[in-house]
């Protein structure tokens, strides 16, 4: 990051007056916490005491065998507590806004697991906590919502726009520019005004660290390739961190296909044409918008990757060719993840479920000495209603219809 | 300098100025016409015009609506660049166009400078573009002859007020307070001590926005500041009186 | 044990013919694993790799600073690979199935969670697997047949006695009386026929060990209390014995008190007076039973603990003063339930809860230099549907409502 | 003494023998009244009566159902011993008891032999009991004089059989197959194998079970065993065409 933020062409701060401070003080104790050996250390005992870190990384051997290509290895992020990587820049987070003296968080979330891990780390810490929620999303993911409020958040529905992700970060922005004395918004991906990008890819740094340390255990040396969904990018940029610029590592991004690249109804963004750079929420990326520069909607199967920007760090890498990236369809994704389920008994969630896809298509063209590993962002019986009615299921919705009729009195 | 020369000159027959505000093509440009027309009409001294864009960040619920309708309606940057100008070659008193810096750097930065000055448009105000993160932008102000209007908030140190001052240019437009556009905001003590940084930080002349309401906001602004910015509130009485109501209430602000 | 595979006055084998030579063979494989430091290396490694053990003990600084006595610690078994204890019994019995060369798994489940761990160790393990659950057990626990049945496990609805878990124990002997050739048993807890209860516990007591170490790393010395609730008793007895027999711990077993211990709804075997010695079930224990010895219906709020029979090796603790036992109603478990959440960002399962809430009544008459450690053998976002229920939320009832207004065309 | 003694002298006259099974209080102890006395007027040299037992593990669905439907009738363990010795009484036949060990557990041993023998039981079928858990039991067979039947099951080894026989009493019982009862056995060239096996390894009288539905079945084992065991098969009987089915039935089988 320049002093502007900015990585190559993309990232800066492009932020309301109000909050210009409020960025300063935020870089200056990030900066602060960055040059501290001793604040790492402190987050690397609440990873490892609160969430179970380091997560494992698991061997699939019966997907090695299926395809008969290179060793297929898992990072186990949907161990986690809570049950993705998102937990990691949650808790992070927390322990700057600590540092701070602030007393009150604000986040936005899109699937509904950023609210979970901050709503859960308000708890921890002890802070007040607002989550701001598409209305679209609140509907589609009640149960994430009733652990939010169960944990004491305050989950408030957004009711403009497109009414999903970006339109809860346009939100949690205006309630940041009202509350700025108080508040510190926990931006839930590698993406947003700087410092954010760096800030969330640093906490996340710590899945490369531990990969890089476990695959040279078990491997013996680097993996061929690495695999990652992308949305925001934060998981991506957090294992890549472990690799990047090893030579013979190649990093894979893998973005949501949705009914394919040319359908109109995906959120690919560097892979596929569709992408045009933009500034919004506060930084500068390739947006999924149109000419005026008005962002468009956006479709995945999967909640979490569906949104209209990416990390700036990832375009930036992506120009310089340092990460390839590819897209996954919600078909390929929902048969990635029924392999997986069958011959691992992993459940990944539909957004991790993406790098699944892309790395099976490649494991079989390695060698059987290679060795590939997949980040499992998170698991998907969270995504239960979801991948439930993704899959059509007969006797799940039969549950739901006989669970309403006993409501319905 | 334009545009800071007219406020000045404005001011000398006036105690307060009125800066109003104005979403293009919400409800519709037929009645952005009207609204302006009354506007002039009761004496509004400058008129903001926001081109729409889907992701107003700093702006409340009532212009956020007003964004989105608008876009619903597929207003287009062509369409409102044609209405300034328009406008600026109708009514004798200054036109900005407020907006989000996307909206610029998506039509081309220079061609937007040379469409505004061919509009005859005097100021632009953005509300998420600072001047580190807007070197050429502001540039091509300078080039264009177009201020860039800088915001300055209460959360703004002195050293922040006297930096962005130097990038300024027509006025600077002081938020009243913490938040977005559209709640009531209230002038007390704190703020005259606001005021008073803001005044020694520039010599550009001050207007004063989020949540002026009534003739009461705009009396207890009168001889501190030069102008008042009246935003959310026309439009809300647009969309429930309609746009004739919009000249009596203007009228009766100072 | 002893050579009759009893524990004092409890347990034994209790069996059919047609299975006494299959359970030879299972007795002698599993004293072979037990002699031989590999296996459990092996096994620790699986856990290691495939779960994230160890387990992190978390500090609960705002439950301890709440109650104001003792520090309270949490062993962290929700962080399991499929949310709860008991993969540590299942991935065990899977190396065992390996070695005994058998290809088919079956198990019984009321709960699900271990009907899930079985299927998810199965698709590990490539066997083929039956999971047996009682129908009702099905119709409130639809969301975990739903992952068996796409992890490859073919789910059979008891329809018999009272549909429960005890009706799937008796189906699943059925299954294996039939197939006892090529299929193992994978019994769900701490009881059963003789080795189950002492096999089970040794593989559980990774907990009770890696407990043990982290106390001391971080509290210096043993905890003065440990609690564990008490279903079949599989996850009370792999912590308690990483603490057996050392002075001055006191080990708690808590039961399901449902509504109260003189509602005659509830699932207290060793708290309370409703439950006599009797053999049922392969063994011999304390049931919930009438005069003549058939088996009573039993209620408690969660699932895993609503069982007529309890481990023969607690009994025989029981007996010795060895282990104190002490029963939470549901209402008070709810309670434990929102306290936990709210201050900690934890969601224990409904069956852990239990021991919260023990914990919680006794933590304020300690001194705040003692620790105690609970077991939370599970997470609770698999209850959604319980707990949202128990809360009686009504978005919750709502969500549910217009999912089922969308299938129901 | 007594029970093998009565199905040797038996087999004395008969070819094969025919033992036949019922659940007590299934569906009413009236119509295991009617039941009884077709089956003894058909022929019928021993008849198990099972008491219901909530958990019968080793029971197949018909036999399953028919005891939690007795329980939920409210049969309870003295109703079944009276109704024992009331047709040990009325039929000069042996009758068993068959049933699992918690409710002789739960009845007290030494009272439940007691109150067999009084009833004139002659033996006592405990699929879940085996001598070395029931020792006590067993010592308690011998004082009351009362035959402990035992299992022997395909895949019981021939020093498991050789063990068995030690504590066992009046006759052997075979499985003819892995699993529950209920449904259909094969009697093929393993099973003559398992049965040589059986035969080696014990002098008692021997009973076949399992599966064992039609006359065919019968004869197949005519020459080879002691005795054929019908289970599950008239109790399908009685439920669908009612007790009077019984008689034709059993008479057909020989
Ligand atoms: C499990 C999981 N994986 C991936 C993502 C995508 O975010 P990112 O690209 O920042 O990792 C999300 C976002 O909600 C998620 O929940
Ligand atoms: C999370 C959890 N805890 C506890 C139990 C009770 O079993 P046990 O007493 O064997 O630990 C269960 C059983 O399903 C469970 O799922």
């Amino acid at each position: 990051m320049d002093t502007k933020g900015y990585f190559g062409n993309w990232g800066g701060a492009f932020i309301p007056e109000i909050l210009h401070e409020t960025f300063e003080q935020l870089k200056i104790s990030y900066a602060e916490a960055r040059k501290d050996p001793a604040f790492w250390q402190e987050y690397l005992q609440l990873m490892g005491s609160y969430s179970c870190r380091p997560t494992p990384l698991t061997y699939a051997e019966n997907l090695t065998k299926h395809f008969g290509g290179a060793k297929i290895f898992i990072k186990r992020e949907d161990l986690n507590h809570t049950g993705a990587h998102k937990a990691n820049n949650v808790m992070g987070q927390g322990l700057l806004v600590k540092k701070m003296g602030k007393k009150r968080v604000i986040a936005e979330t899109g699937a509904g697991q950023h609210g979970v891990a901050t709503a859960t780390m308000a708890a921890k810490f002890g802070f007040e906590c607002t989550v701001y929620m598409g209305e679209v999303d609140v509907q589609r993911q009640r149960p994430n919502v009733f652990w939010m409020e169960k944990m004491g958040a305050t989950v408030i529905p957004v009711k403009d726009g497109s009414r999903t992700l970006k339109d809860a970060i346009n939100e949690a922005f205006r309630d940041w520019v009202t509350n700025v004395d108080s508040t510190h918004y926990v931006f839930g991906t590698a993406c947003g005004p700087a410092p954010f990008p760096e800030m969330v890819s640093w906490f996340q740094s710590i899945i490369g660290q531990e990969a890089h340390k476990q695959i040279l255990e078990i491997h013996g040396r680097m993996p061929a390739k690495i695999y990652a969904c992308v949305g925001g990018g934060s998981n991506a940029m957090g294992i890549f961190q472990g690799f990047l610029g090893k030579d013979n590592v190649e990093l894979i991004g893998v973005e949501a296909g949705g009914k394919g690249l040319h359908s109109g109804q995906h959120a690919s963004r560097l892979c596929g044409n569709d992408a045009t750079p933009g500034i919004a929420q506060g930084y500068k990326t390739m947006f999924l918008q149109n000419d005026e520069g008005q962002m468009l909607e956006t479709h995945s199967v999967s909640a979490g990757l569906d949104y209209v920007g990416v990390s700036p760090i990832l375009v930036d890498l992506w120009e310089q060719k340092k990460v390839r990236f590819e897209s996954a369809t919600d078909a390929e994704v929902m048969e990635a993840l029924d392999l997986t389920m069958k011959m691992e008994g992993i459940i990944p969630a539909l957004e991790s479920a993406h790098a699944f896809v892309q790395a099976f298509k490649e494991a079989p063209k390695l060698g059987k000495d290679e060795a590939i590993i997949i980040n499992q962002s998170g698991r998907g019986d969270k995504d239960i209603f979801t991948i439930a009615h993704a899959f059509d299921d007969p006797s799940w919705k039969q549950f739901i219809i006989d669970r309403a009729k006993e409501y319905d009195k | 300098m334009l545009l800071e020369n007219t406020i000045r000159n404005k001011r000398q027959e006036k105690d307060i100025l009125l800066m109003t505000h104005i979403v293009l093509g919400y409800p519709s440009f037929a009645t952005n016409r009207k609204v302006v027309a009354q506007m002039v009409e009761n004496g509004v001294d400058c008129i903001e015009m926001q081109i729409p864009f889907s992701e107003p960040m700093a702006d409340g619920p009532v212009i956020l609506k007003a964004n989105q309708e608008s876009l619903a309606q597929g207003t287009s940057v062509k369409e409102c660049m044609a209405f300034g100008a328009e406008m600026a070659a109708e009514y004798d008193i200054p036109f900005l166009f407020m907006t989000y810096y996307n909206i610029v750097y998506k039509y081309g930065e220079e061609r937007f400078f040379k469409d505004c000055q061919k509009a005859n448009i005097q100021g632009l105000i953005i509300p998420d573009l600072s001047p580190e993160m807007g070197e050429n932008f502001f540039k091509l102000a300078t080039t264009y002859q177009i201020a860039p209007i800088l915001i300055y908030a209460p959360t703004s140190t002195n050293k922040r007020m006297a930096s962005l001052n130097r990038s300024a240019n027509g006025f600077i437009y002081c938020a009243a307070r913490r938040g977005v556009t559209g709640t009531k905001s209230s002038f007390d003590e704190d703020f005259d001590t606001y005021l008073a940084r803001c005044k020694a930080a520039t010599t550009l002349p001050l207007a004063v926005g989020f949540g002026i309401q009534d003739r009461a906001d705009v009396a207890s602004l009168t001889g501190k500041v030069d102008m008042a910015v009246i935003g959310s509130q026309t439009i809300r009485l647009v969309d429930e009186k309609g746009p004739e109501a919009v000249g009596p209430f203007i009228a009766g602000l100072r």
